[in-house]
């Protein structure tokens, strides 16, 4: 076997496989960010070195924290995952059908061109001079997403200023 | 230095003082002051500068932005007569304004942040001077508006101030919605943003009186023409700079220049030209009407800018782009001198009301005075001054091939505009305290104090010396203007200029006589009729009758449709809701709310099919 | 553009022993020698210069001028008994020192030592050591949750929100040097190289401090506060947050961390040499010596304002960030575009 | 290694993914496992621009808009969860259930 | 006992939660406790707990004679024990009215207020560590170590003072102790001039300190806040002015007061009243007198006479009360310490509230406190 495809496909499975059943929910962003990691390498062995550091600081740097963020603003201790199996056996049942249907396009297809590896050349500036000309509208469009996004999770996560409690929050003692 | 670097100083300049000034120097008033006071020097030097370097032909300084679709958006300078002319009076009058905000702004809390917005609208006012494309026109019409929107609304704490701010950016929105419909038509017929190309496309079909009149639709937003007028007096809210900055080289006059910019497919749209010059006229005359009773000084001034615009749109719809033209320059001028003039007055004896500042000694400012003399002088048409030959020029060119009402109208105006310009200068130059005017407010005495005294006083007197000489000399710059513009100057005969010069000597006297003589009642003829005066004190009534109209509008319709669907749709509503809400309870029991199971049961419904597509394929 | 995964072996050692999956362990043993002893001086010269600023003698007793100092106190650090706490997250507690020191190692060899030498010669140079920077966030989380105790957890929760925002102004001051080496560089060779960014400023004879003088303060500025030193130094507030997200750690747990945020010392300081200062080149001396004086200068300086400023409060370092050096350092990057558009 | 190796591995994220979206409770989990089909998708992208060599740009310029959408929807969809769990004090899928029928 | 603090609405209760700081955490001189109730790092609630070096200093009055006690004067407050020593003999005087010399009244004058002066500097130091700033912290303790070495070379001791006899002091001063005093008073002019260019104008320093810890006038007197935080807040109150002791009122002296009342306010008036300490210690030196330092005649046995009796000084921190009640033995029947710090304290958990995690420690630092003063 190919080290350059084991290690990261060891890595993204073993990855998402914590992410996916790990019941405390910040091991399973941890195997997340772990995964994504394993996905930048595949980046790498697939010859865009460029995708897989942005993988790693965007999704790594970026989400993954974000997410962990929110764990910790929200349920320190992950509902508990109750009706557990039935409801776990038909979503296996599902994903199940679904991995090996797609294995079995997968395998029958014929994708035409052999495996041939593409060694064309491609460099930052190339990338840089289509996102700017030929993705223009994309890449405008996109950026004006991302703001909206921030703007719109400000918006929704505000909440009213909580002013400090009034003096009269304070420990009285006139019960005593 | 070239033309390209000169002109990206000129648009630059102001643009990295916005930023310097309101993220840099947040906490140092005077650092940020002075930023965008050199800031405001480099510009005018390099307007100035190239509109004395201008060549014959048109010059284009671009950058490319985004190629898309076959067009290219590009961002840039157009150098060419009009802009020009226009950038140096923006970037000149601009750098008078901030000069003299040094003082009136002295000791406001926020002046960082004034002069941050000043920069910033420069930088707007210029960029869309000096426009080439489309695109460019539309985006910084729209940033004029919102530095101006910023500017109305500096003293945010007050709540009139926000309201004017409000209402003004409304206001204008309302037309601007006109002027992007129109200009997406004119691309989608056009082909291409170049104002160069699109100046000299020449249209067959009735395509560009729709085109056009939606452009106007635009320009009645931003000139604050008839009926869309009212927010200009409440913009008087904003600090007095700002109000001359407004009236003067920016926000208003960018409408009639988008007019002067695209006079060439004006002139092929007669229908158009017809309604502007309707439109234009009768908003000359009406907010004459209402200059000749307001007490306000800044009002008056107001009123008489939306008349002087009504005067600009009528020399260019009458098909003179120079008169129009003309008039716009000197218009800023004296305006800009006048509104200077009156924040000054307006800042020593903190009173807006003429009576009262005449009263309180408003004559002893006497380089004040005499600049509101002679910006007064210049605004009623006055021979020698620089409003005179202008006025003149528009008042022949509608005498050429339009209706004689177009002419009575500007006359009408043009009598109105001197006299309660000079009702305003004898109010304040010869205050009578017995007379039977009463002021609205009284101004503070100041006798005791000598506070204003702080500071040297150059930084106000200064640019309302300058304005002043500008005011008085611009007259005669005419024939050199229509040279930059590529227009002949003709020289009306004494014979047809003798109408105007006599209404307006009309309107001085008359001026003289209710308010100048030592024994004038100083009520003006107009308060003889107390409707009349009623009616013109309260706008005709226009906001109200808009607040009447749309509201009623809106309700009337409601009524109708409501009777509508009561009668009309319920019963046969009411029967198939049964029906719906029996069949939906039945279906409503699949509608279990556990996200997961859609998910489950789509993506099983979406795999089967992949499924039986892929298995087809391969087969 | 590379396009194996092989490609990312250190050259020379691959060169030397012909395999490149045994250059990257071996790579990775010669850094990590490299670093401890690195880490050992740097320490050692912390407690030279804060005491000489402070007027005191420093180290004096274990070797000559206490040099060895440090090295004993690796070793009762490694020789301490691990204390676990109770209640703990344990395989975050326990993965967190690791996941802090595996990154900085990785960095380390993608820096230009002098015009031939470098492990590592990246296109992407640059932004490897910023995705990888960007990784240590994680293991300051891991370590802040997984110790059980409010003062980490607090102190973790600083220490992402801050370097997340710090990262903004690092990256972005950094681009209008990437921006400066394209123009000048020309479109051969990738701006983000850091070897050819070294190579330019030689090449030119002008180092970039002098093109983007407002970048490399505000890049100093962030780097400070992204290796949470002090004025900084917020998330370990010894006298707010006790130790911050390493409270609770002790031993050789506590002594990776400390290696890590040395470590990260040298790397923007060799970073800030790359983009700013030139790289390794000077007159007389070899690369490598200007390399390190210059990026040894550099953490000179970071001790220096370490030992003099007091410590910025939380609220205060984001509002500086977010509305002082973020604006400043994007208007820096739009201004660098388009003076290099117009010239 | 061929492109079929690379599709595998990209379907076994993807239904792992899925598996997670379906199978738990946690909505913060759910949306972990959104991010693992997307970024199954995008070794999709990569590896089939990599072995049948079409435009080798195009195809990180497509992750690239990948991983920016990704970002957008994280930061709503997280946003979103923090203003549910102040509404339910809870975040289990199952107790957003108020359009049921 | 204290009640619970009241519980909050549920919707924001769950993002509550409380951190313990101290007793045992670097920047709570010594053993104080704060409860503090978080909403992320803002503080809803802090609550102070003490008695963690509880000492029972006042039981001990109350089991031996007044020269038995003396010694555990300066244990009280180990910062100012040189004020808290002379301050309890002064009230023991004051009881049995004895005479004191006019030497031993200047001597002691320049020893309290060098104890003052070096009170203030650790104060400093500890107050800028608190900060993060580690460097200002050695310099104060260099200079304050001056200070102990002068009265060291008096007094044999460096902290816990036990210098003062009823009618005077245990030792006369040297001419060296007096030209020592007057060289450090000139030095530490230079060294405040340092200061306040290196820590006073940084502008980290002022961002943490201007407008942080607000305690109005009127707080200030609800809480009975004394000292210089009192003065902080523009109260214009010391005791050496207002109800003049041991010959305070034959020197010249302001006393330094600014109008924020915020924690800047507070290093400001600590660093001005340095310089008056500095003025009144060379005026002392200055008119020095020769004679006895001691009374020709003393009492044989100190007995308090029956009766109530109250005595107050200026500490470092402030307001220092001694009430005794004697009942005509040696041994006092009753006695009570009013310490300064303790008010200073009480007015916290109000000033507290609504300010970050951080301020907390700058706040806390900057009205002084000294734990075993308030546990006693």
């Amino acid at each position: 076997m190919n080290i350059a495809f084991t290690l990261p496909f060891a890595v993204i499975v073993i990855g998402a496989f914590l992410a996916v059943t790990r019941s405390n929910i910040l091991h399973a962003v941890f195997g997340l960010a772990i995964s994504l990691v394993g996905v930048a390498g595949a980046f790498l062995a697939l010859g865009s070195p460029f995708t897989a550091v942005m993988e790693v600081l965007i999704y790594v740097g970026g989400i993954a924290v974000t997410m962990i963020f929110a764990v910790m603003l929200s349920s320190v201790s992950s509902p508990a995952e109750r009706g557990g199996f039935l409801r776990k056996s038909l979503a296996a049942l599902v994903a199940g059908l679904f991995l090996a249907g797609g294995s079995l396009i997968i395998v029958n297809a014929d994708f035409g061109a052999g495996n041939h590896l593409s060694t064309d050349a491609w460099s930052i500036q190339a990338v840089g001079r289509d996102l700017l000309d030929r993705f223009n509208l994309a890449f405008e469009s996109l950026s004006l997403v991302l703001l909206l996004a921030i703007v719109g999770a400000i918006v929704i996560v505000r909440r009213e200023p909580v002013l400090p409690a009034d003096q009269d929050d304070a420990p009285e003692e006139e019960a005593a | 230095m070239s033309h390209s670097t000169l002109g990206l100083i000129c648009l630059l300049a102001p643009l990295t003082a916005f930023f310097t000034a309101l993220v840099g120097f947040r906490n140092n008033h005077r650092a940020a002051m002075a930023t965008v006071l050199l800031s405001g020097l480099a510009s005018a030097l390099c307007a100035l500068l190239l509109l004395a370097q201008h060549s014959p032909q048109p010059e284009l300084v671009t950058r490319s932005w985004i190629h898309a679709g076959g067009v290219d958006i590009y961002f840039g300078l157009l150098l060419d007569g009009k802009t020009l002319i226009m950038g140096a009076v923006v970037a000149v009058i601009t750098l008078c304004i901030q000069t003299y905000s040094l003082n009136y702004m002295a000791t406001d809390p926020g002046r960082g942040r004034f002069f941050a917005f000043l920069a910033l609208f420069e930088w707007a006012m210029l960029c869309f001077v000096y426009s080439p494309s489309l695109m460019q026109t539309f985006v910084f019409w729209e940033l004029v508006g919102l530095a101006s929107f910023f500017l109305i609304g500096f003293w945010y704490s007050k709540p009139s101030a926000v309201a004017a701010a409000k209402k003004a950016f409304i206001m204008t929105r309302i037309g601007d919605v006109g002027l992007f419909i129109g200009l997406i038509l004119l691309f989608q017929s056009t082909h291409t943003l170049d104002i160069l190309r699109l100046n000299a496309t020449h249209f067959e079909t009735t395509r560009i009186e729709l085109i056009t009149l939606l452009l106007f639709v635009g320009i009645v937003g931003k000139s604050a023409q008839f009926p869309l007028h009212t927010w200009l007096p409440d913009a008087m809210e904003g600090p007095t700079p700002v109000s001359a900055l407004l009236h003067s080289a920016t926000m208003v006059a960018a409408g009639v220049f988008l007019f002067a910019r695209f006079h060439n497919l004006f002139m092929q749209a007669e229908l158009t030209l017809t309604i502007v010059l309707c439109i234009a006229t009768f908003t000359a005359v009406l907010s004459s009407t209402m200059a000749m009773v307001a007490k306000d000084m800044k009002r008056v001034l107001a009123y008489s800018s939306i008349s002087q615009l009504g005067f600009m749109l009528m020399g260019l719809g009458a098909g003179s782009l120079f008169a129009g033209y003309f008039h716009l320059v000197t218009h800023a001028v004296f305006k800009a001198l006048l509104f200077l003039c009156a924040g000054a007055y307006i800042h020593h004896y903190e009173t807006n009301d003429i009576i009262a500042i005449g009263r309180a000694g408003g004559r002893k400012l006497r380089i004040v005075t005499a600049g509101l003399v002679i910006g007064g002088a210049a605004l009623a048409g006055l021979p020698p001054l620089a409003g005179f030959f202008s006025k003149e020029l528009i008042i022949g060119s509608l005498g050429h091939g339009h209706p004689r009402i177009f002419v009575i109208g500007a006359l009408l105006a043009s009598f109105m505009t001197a006299y309660y310009t000079f009702r305003m200068i004898f109010l304040v130059t010869r205050p009578n305290a017995d007379s039977e005017a009463s002021p609205d407010q009284e101004a503070p005495d100041h006798e005791a104090d000598d506070h204003h005294a702080e500071g040297s006083l150059l930084p106000t007197h200064a640019p309302i010396v300058l304005l002043t000489l500008g005011a008085i000399g611009l007259g005669f710059l005419g024939d050199s203007i229509a040279r930059l513009l590529g227009q002949s100057a003709h020289h009306p005969a004494l014979a047809e200029m003798a109408p105007a010069i006599g209404v307006a000597c009309f309107g001085v006297l008359l001026a003289w006589l209710d308010f100048g003589r030592s024994a004038a009642a100083q009520n003006g003829f107009v308060s003889r009729m107390p409707a009349v005066r009623r009616l013109f004190e309260q706008g005709w009534y226009l906001d109200a009758l808009y607040k009447k109209l749309f509201v009623g509008l809106a309700q009337a319709i409601a009524g109708l449709l409501f009777g509508l669907e009561n009668r009309g749709f319920d019963g046969g509503a009411d029967g198939i809701a049964s029906g719906t809400r029996a069949a939906g309870r039945t279906a409503a029991k699949a509608q279990t709310g556990r996200l997961q199971l859609y998910i489950g049961t789509s993506i099983l419904l979406f795999a089967a099919a992949a499924l039986y597509i892929g298995l087809g394929a391969s087969r | 553009m590379s396009q194996s995964i092989t490609d990312y072996a250190p050259q020379t050692i691959t060169e030397l022993v012909g395999n490149p999956w045994l250059a990257m362990p071996m790579a990775a043993g010669i850094i990590m020698g490299a670093l401890t002893v690195n880490v050992l001086m740097l320490v050692w010269a912390e407690r030279k210069v804060s005491a000489w600023i402070q007027r005191r003698m420093g180290p004096t007793e274990v070797g000559p001028y206490g040099l060895l100092q440090t090295l004993a106190d690796m070793l009762k650090l490694i020789s301490k008994q691990l204390i676990t706490p109770a209640n703990i997250d344990k395989p975050l507690y326990h993965l967190a020192p690791l996941m802090a020191f595996a990154p900085v190692v990785g960095a380390v060899a993608l820096f230009p030592v002098s015009r031939d030498y470098v492990l590592l010669d990246n296109d992407l140079g640059l932004l490897f050591v910023f995705a990888l920077g960007g990784m240590a966030v994680i293991a300051i989380f891991m370590a802040g949750w997984g110790s059980n105790n409010k003062y980490a957890l607090l102190g973790a929760v600083r220490s992402v929100a801050q370097n997340i925002s710090y990262e903004i102004p690092l990256i972005l001051s950094a681009l209008s040097v990437v921006l400066v080496v394209n123009a000048m560089g020309g479109s051969t060779a990738s701006g983000l190289n850091l070897s050819h960014i070294a190579w330019v400023q030689s090449h030119e004879h002008v180092w970039f401090i002098l093109l983007q003088p407002l970048a490399a303060i505000i890049y100093f500025i962030s780097a400070l506060a992204e290796t949470n030193r002090a004025p900084f130094d917020i998330p370990e507030a010894e006298s707010e947050l006790v130790a911050g997200f390493h409270t609770e750690y002790s031993g050789m747990r506590f002594s990776l961390f400390f290696f890590s945020e040395y470590t990260n010392m040298l790397i923007v300081s060799m970073l800030a040499v790359v983009l700013f200062l030139g790289g390794w080149d000077g007159p007389l001396l070899p690369g490598p010596a200007w390399f390190f004086l210059k990026s040894y200068a550099l953490i000179f300086v970071m001790m220096w304002v370490r030992w003099t400023f007091p410590r910025l409060r939380f609220d205060q370092l984001m509002t500086f960030c977010w509305t002082v050096l973020i604006p400043l350092s994007i208007l820096n990057l739009l201004a660098t575009a388009l003076a290099i558009s117009v010239l | 290694m061929t492109l079929e190796a690379y599709l595998l591995l990209a379907l076994l994220l993807f239904s792992m993914g899925l598996y997670a979206v379906l199978a738990r409770h946690n909505l913060i989990a759910i949306l972990i496992g959104v991010e693992l089909m997307l970024n199954a998708a995008n070794i999709n992208f990569l590896a089939f621009n990599y072995f049948l060599h079409l435009d080798p740009a195009m195809a990180q310029i497509i992750v690239l808009f990948v991983i920016g959408l990704a970002a957008a929807e994280a930061a709503i969809a997280l946003a979103i969860i923090l203003k549910l769990y102040r509404k339910h004090q809870s975040i289990d899928v199952d107790a957003m259930r108020e359009l049921r029928g | 006992m204290t009640n619970p603090p009241r519980e909050l609405s549920p919707s924001t209760e769950g993002e509550l939660y409380t951190l313990n700081m101290g007793p045992q955490h670097p920047s709570m001189h010594g053993v104080l406790r704060l409860v503090l109730q978080l909403r992320g790092e803002q503080i809803v609630n802090a609550k102070p707990v003490i008695g963690y070096s509880h000492r029972a200093h006042e039981k001990m009055a109350e089991n031996r004679s007044a020269l038995q006690f003396l010694p555990n004067s300066s244990r009280i407050d180990y910062l100012s024990g040189m004020i808290y020593n002379l301050g309890y003999c002064q009230a023991v005087e004051k009881i049995l009215q004895i005479e004191v010399p006019d030497r031993a009244v200047h001597i002691r004058i320049i020893a309290a207020e060098l104890n003052r002066i070096s009170s203030h500097l650790l104060w400093f130091g500890t107050f800028l560590l608190d900060l993060g700033g580690i460097t200002p912290f050695l310099y104060s303790f260099d200079d304050r170590e001056q200070i102990l070495d002068i009265l060291d070379s008096v007094t044999g001791s460096r902290l816990t003072y036990c210098y003062g006899r009823f009618g005077g002091v245990t030792r006369d001063v040297d001419d060296e102790f007096l030209e020592r005093s007057t060289a450090f008073i000139k030095l530490l002019r230079t060294r405040l001039l340092m200061y306040k260019r290196l820590v006073t104008d940084n502008v980290i320093l002022r961002e943490r300190c201007i407008g942080v810890g607000v305690i109005s006038k009127d707080t200030a007197f609800r809480f009975d806040v004394t000292g210089p935080s009192l003065r902080a807040s523009g109260v214009a109150y010391d005791v050496r002015k207002a109800e003049p002791y041991g010959g305070y009122d034959r020197f010249d002296f302001e006393v330094p007061t600014e109008e924020d009342g915020d924690t800047m306010s507070r290093f400001h008036v600590r660093i001005r009243e340095i310089e008056q300490s500095c003025r009144l210690i060379e005026q002392a030196i200055a008119s020095m007198p020769e004679g006895d330092i001691l009374p020709k005649k003393m009492p044989k046995r100190f007995q308090i006479p029956k009766g109530e009796f109250y005595f107050a000084c200026e500490s470092a921190r402030g307001h220092f009360g001694i009430y005794m009640v004697g009942d005509g033995s040696d041994i006092p029947f009753k006695m009570k310490l009013r310490t300064p710090s303790f008010s200073n304290l009480s007015a916290m958990p109000e000033t507290l509230r609504g300010t970050m995690l951080a301020d907390t420690i700058a706040i806390v630092g900057g009205i002084d406190i000294v734990m075993p003063e308030i546990d006693r």
